[in-house]
């Protein structure tokens, strides 16, 4: 007897899959407006180990674009039946939705022009600091031990490109972000020499493929996948497919190379979500 | 529907120390404000380049109708990224460097709402001017009034009385389009609402509040120029339609 | 007083004044009449530089109005004029109608222009309605109002142009009898009306037109005697038929 | 910033036409959609039974009051919960049919206060030669005031109708893809907002700017017919 | 064919009808007079159904229209009407003014509709126009449309309220002699109309209004001869002075 999601996608014989549009190389769209990505790889597995457990071959999959906003009610609404972008396992998230293991461990950093002269968070006194809708980079900042005299003023760009858009332009110091989201921006900037990811990490977030609340039949599954993939060494191939390689669509490099956090996510899978 | 209801989530504490509660009213601190500010600036040149349609001078016409024609034409968002991701690059480098450094975003977000609303405006005062009989420009021109004290004393002011009531869905507009201004990074109340949102999930909770505020705001401005509109009323005179 | 020497004036392609030459001496009082739409208002308006003209030339009391140099508000200022819809300013009361153009134009304190403006209404008889607003009056009392704010002007001389045309009947006379008045006490006058009877008792001289010529320029008995032209004949026909 | 990159447009114009096309198809179905429920509403508030016009007054000055912006999130995240209250089913809709509905529901208010004062606009007596004919309410609506109407307000409904082409714009607040969401989306992507934005504006300027002229000859020939 | 009996109608607390009670006859032509807000086009609108109205009874054809039961529709497609401002459906060609009512209302195919209408058209004079829009035709030759268009639905009476007085002087002719014909023919006719030369030749019966009662009701030669209220007299003073 079939439960939640897996019920869900027997009865309608579709699964949709949510995706991001512009988190490179995470979920965005090709050249041909087809969301692609290491972590849409990921859910590619996802898929096909759904089609196998359910015994459904012809298994109709949807693609249904999402935005930081809105994705977590999509998710408890049932528009989307996982989430596979770039979203930050929290705590406090998990009120509301569940997570998968996690194949992403980022750190918050900062991006800057290389003639600003900020080095460090010592040097943001001040300073204006831009960050995305929806996180502080102040209180981020603060948290840091260096950081703890600091005062900077928040901006706010509507999306990540604004944001990197202020710095680019001068409007601001700073971009405090996750650094493979600036090292994605700073890759697709018209002169990726002029920026660099400066200063301490501010704070380590997992990233995990979305789930509905409460289901564990499901997110048995998906873990398994994932945990199948780490074990297999699968996932770090796709990890080189994506991050250390030219990449669609315009066969840019990120060359990033894999952090130890990463490493040892990959190894101990966890789907523990930060404060 | 298993959607999970929560009240009290407004008096929770958030990252920066501000409660949920305390984040809708600073949203609506600065609504308010974009929005008046806005308005002023609307109202001012929406005036001048309505009265400059309305003149006998051709080329004060064509710079009135080309600007009208420009501002209306384009939606709201495009010209707020166009202020402020575009002008600055197309300016002196030493401008540029200033607006973007030291121009706070609040004059940006001002200008941008103020001149779009300020098209808008400008039609309604020209077809209120219009709209008065011709000899009363006449009458103020044969009683040696020069052309600027036609408008001071005879025309604007019942121009204005006329097109009061379209003023009023213009004035209470202003605190709509004001929404938009979250996208250039100006705190106000949409913004709030979606950060709300972002953070806490309460959709239904958040939705309610800020709708709530938004039709207060306008119907605050409704009753504010629904008073003017009654102190300035004519007697003995019937207006009160005005264009559209 | 007036001198209108050959004046043309084109709307567009359109010819609204033809040729047009006459004059009016101080203290004489000449009635302009005519067919609808032959120029009449579009005359009167150019003695007041309301209208712009193209050819030819008119002076007013020695100051040419084509003259790029002239102080046009100023002779303006000068000139009375009475419109056929009354035009008071429906937001001021009648006080501040007759009081406004005194004190912005000619620089008069606001106590003097509301006495002379008082004085006139009384004249025109309608004190009693100093505090209304020209909305509050019927159509006859809101003309007198009017001629009265030409008149606290201290016109040389005053222009009107159908002045009892949007009036009921039983207010024409009100306001003819006010324009008879000010014909006896020697005003200068340029009258555009039908109303023969007026022209009959005060009229020096009558002119006719027709699409934009002045066709008849008569005294007023050779006018009523024997017009020449079949034209005003018919015209006259008509008009006094009523 | 004086290397302008204007491969980022024609890389992706598709996309961008893709985009327009939506918007286009938003605009249509809303004016459609918008002016035969503007019509009801109108013809409801003008009615003589008191709830009838109640609900359109309350209707037409609720959307009359808040953001639109703010109505395609709210609309786009709560209406799945209602559907699935109704339904007791999870019904996806997406942020491309959800625009389809909230632009109806809420240009409607705008129609209608434009079809009302059309409605109002044509004589009185015209009714009563209607009735006087033998035609029902339907018929007098239907036959003799809704096309006079119609025909008396179709500039100022299409004058609406480019605000509404205008403020489909705001549906990327929803991640829809539309004209200004297809260019939004490349630039996230491709970084070249500068280009962007000047591009999308005068496209917008163009089409509106023929549109509104077109409105205004029109606007001339009606005036001659009357 | 109608009987009014006893009919009151209130605008709120304003009472506009008081206490109304006529007749007219099959073939009798009735005129109705009055001043203007004396109720005469609310009398005959209560006729049509057109106006609601509180108290008394209105039978017309046998009838009752205060009846809820009665199919109002189909009652007014039995009664023309032809109002003051002409009231064609300005959207619609001649043609299809005349055709409509046939079409939707008496269910007649188009064909037949539209022949019927030009034949109507060409008995009042204006075959040549069938193709025009109102707007294009002059208000004489409107009006005489719009007595085609009520003519066309085989009406058993035919209800006219002022349908000469929107025109200019030269044209009322031409719309009362389509009136004289019809009645000569037998039409039973209830007429609002200050025209007392119609009245004269060819009423039957002359009503005069005040006030919202009926303060006459007499034979056309006893009414015309001597009128007994002295508001009627007062008035038939003032409009046979014209
Ligand atoms: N602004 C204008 N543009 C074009 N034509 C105009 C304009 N004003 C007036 N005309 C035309 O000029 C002609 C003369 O107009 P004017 O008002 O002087 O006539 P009038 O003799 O005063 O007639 P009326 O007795 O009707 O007042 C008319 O044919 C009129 O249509
Ligand atoms: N809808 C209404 N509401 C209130 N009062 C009305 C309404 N319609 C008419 N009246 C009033 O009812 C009275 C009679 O009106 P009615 O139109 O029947 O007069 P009438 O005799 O036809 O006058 P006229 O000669 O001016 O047409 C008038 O005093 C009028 O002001
Ligand atoms: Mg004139
Ligand atoms: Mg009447």
């Amino acid at each position: 007897q079939l439960t939640g999601t897996l019920q869900k996608i027997k009865e309608s014989g579709t699964i949709t899959v949510g995706h991001r549009e512009s988190s490179v190389p995470f979920s965005y769209l090709d050249a041909d407006q087809k969301p692609v990505g290491y972590a849409m790889d990921l859910c590619a597995k996802v898929v096909d180990a759904v089609k196998s457990e359910l015994k459904l071959p012809n298994l109709q999959v949807k693609y249904q674009a999402v935005t930081s906003q809105n994705r977590i009610p999509l998710m408890q609404n049932g528009t989307i039946d996982l989430e596979c972008g770039s979203t930050t396992n929290s705590v406090a998230r998990q009120q509301q939705v569940g997570f998968s293991v996690s194949y992403f461990i980022t750190s918050v950093r900062m991006a800057v022009r290389k003639d600003s002269g900020v080095k460090d968070i010592g040097d943001l006194n001040g300073k204006p600091v831009a960050t995305t809708t929806g996180t502080t980079s102040d209180a981020l900042i603060k948290q840091n031990e260096k950081g703890r005299s600091i005062d900077v003023r928040n901006i706010y760009g509507k999306d990540h490109a604004d944001s990197f858009l202020m710095v680019e332009s001068g409007r601001a110091s700073a971009f405090v972000m996750d650094d493979i989201l600036l090292a994605g921006l700073i890759a697709n900037s018209k002169n990726p020499a002029n920026f660099a990811i400066v200063g301490p990490s501010l704070r380590d977030e997992p990233y995990g493929v979305m789930l509905r609340k409460d289901d564990a039949p499901f997110k048995a599954l998906v873990d398994k996948t994932l945990v199948d993939l780490m074990k297999s060494g699968e996932a770090e191939k796709l990890y080189t497919k994506w991050f250390m390689n030219p990449i669609p669509p315009r066969n840019v490099n990120l060359n990033f190379p894999m952090s130890p956090a990463l490493k040892a996510a990959l190894e101990t899978p966890t789907d523990k979500g930060v404060e | 529907m298993d959607y999970h209801w929560d009240w009290q989530f407004f008096f929770q504490e958030t990252d920066d120390g501000l409660k949920y509660y305390e984040w809708v009213v600073s949203g609506l601190g600065w609504t308010t404000a974009v929005s008046l500010a806005s308005l002023a600036v609307a109202l001012l040149l929406g005036s001048v380049l309505g009265v400059m349609r309305t003149t006998p001078k051709r080329w004060l016409v064509a710079v009135g109708d080309t600007y009208v024609d420009v501002f209306r034409n384009v939606p709201l968002i495009v010209q707020l990224f166009l202020w402020f991701f575009v002008v600055p690059e197309l300016v002196p480098q030493q401008m540029g460097i200033w607006m973007k450094q030291d121009l706070p975003y609040f004059v940006t977000a001002v200008v941008g709402l103020g001149l779009y609303t300020a098209a808008r405006i400008a039609e309604q005062v020209r077809s209120g001017i219009n709209s008065l009989p011709r000899g009363q420009r006449f009458a103020g021109l044969a009683l040696g009034f020069t052309e600027w004290q036609t408008y001071r004393y005879v025309r604007l002011p019942m121009a204005y009385r006329i097109v009061l009531p379209a003023l009023t869905s213009e004035a209470m507009n202003i605190f709509k389009n004001s929404a938009v201004t979250y996208a250039v990074g100006i705190l106000e109340l949409y913004f709030q609402y979606k950060q709300i949102i972002e953070k806490t999930s309460q959709v239904l909770e958040i939705t309610i509040v800020v709708t709530l505020a938004y039709f207060i705001l306008a119907f605050v401005m409704n009753r504010l120029l629904a008073f003017v509109e009654k102190r300035t009323r004519v007697p003995g005179l019937i207006t009160g339609t005005g264009g559209k | 007083m007036i001198q209108i020497k050959n004046v043309s004036k084109w709307y567009g392609s359109f010819q609204v004044l033809t040729d047009c030459t006459t004059h009016v001496a101080k203290g004489e009082v000449v009635v302009v009449c005519g067919p609808s739409g032959s120029g009449k208002s579009t005359l009167i308006k150019c003695v007041n530089a309301l209208e712009p003209f193209q050819q030819g030339s008119i002076v007013v009391n020695g100051i040419a109005i084509e003259d790029p140099k002239t102080n046009l508000p100023r002779l303006r200022s000068q000139v009375g004029m009475v419109f056929q819809h009354f035009e008071l300013f429906p937001h001021m009361t009648i006080t501040d109608n007759l009081a406004i153009a005194q004190i912005k134009v000619l620089g008069r304190s606001r106590d003097e222009a509301v006495n002379k403006g008082l004085k006139l209404l009384d004249r025109v008889g309608l004190k009693a309605h100093a505090g209304k607003f020209p909305g509050q009056l019927s159509g006859g009392q809101q003309q007198r109002v009017a001629i009265a704010r030409a008149l606290a002007m201290d016109p040389i001389c005053m222009l009107f142009d159908e002045p009892t045309s949007a009036l009921d009947p039983e207010m024409i006379n009100e306001v003819l009898d006010v324009m008879v008045e000010l014909a006896r006490e020697g005003m200068t006058m340029m009258c555009v009306t039908h109303e023969m009877g007026f022209a009959r008792k005060v009229a020096h001289r009558v002119i006719f037109m027709d699409r934009g010529a002045i066709v008849e320029d008569a005294a007023k008995d050779d006018f009523f005697g024997k017009p020449r032209s079949e034209r005003a004949q018919s015209f006259l026909a008509k008009i006094l038929q009523h | 910033m004086s290397d302008f990159d204007f491969s980022v447009i024609t890389a992706n114009w598709r996309f961008l036409a893709e985009g327009l096309r939506y918007t286009l198809q938003v605009t249509v179905t809303a004016m459609t959609g918008g002016i035969i429920l503007g019509t009801l509403l109108a013809l409801m508030r003008l009615s003589s039974i008191k709830p009838l016009q109640w609900f359109a007054a309350g209707y037409v000055n609720f959307f009359r009051s808040v953001p639109l912006v703010q109505v395609i999130l709210a609309f786009y995240l709560i209406l799945p919960l209602v559907l699935q209250f109704v339904t007791g089913r999870m019904i996806p809709i997406g942020a491309e049919n959800s625009a389809y509905f909230t632009f109806t529901i809420f240009e409607a208010a705008y129609y209608s206060e434009i079809m009302r004062s059309g409605i109002q606009s044509v004589p009185r007596g015209q009714i009563g030669a209607g009735y006087a004919l033998g035609f029902t309410y339907s018929q007098t609506m239907r036959l003799v005031v809704l096309p006079q109407a119609f025909r008396n307000m179709l500039p100022v409904l299409l004058t609406q109708t480019i605000v509404l082409f205008q403020d489909v714009s705001l549906v990327y607040a929803i991640g829809a893809t539309d004209f200004f969401g297809a260019a939004d989306k490349i630039t996230q992507r491709d970084l070249r907002p500068v280009e962007m934005y000047t591009t999308v504006a005068v496209v917008y300027f163009i089409i509106c700017f023929v549109l509104s002229r077109l409105v205004k000859r029109l606007q001339a020939r009606i005036a001659i017919i009357r």
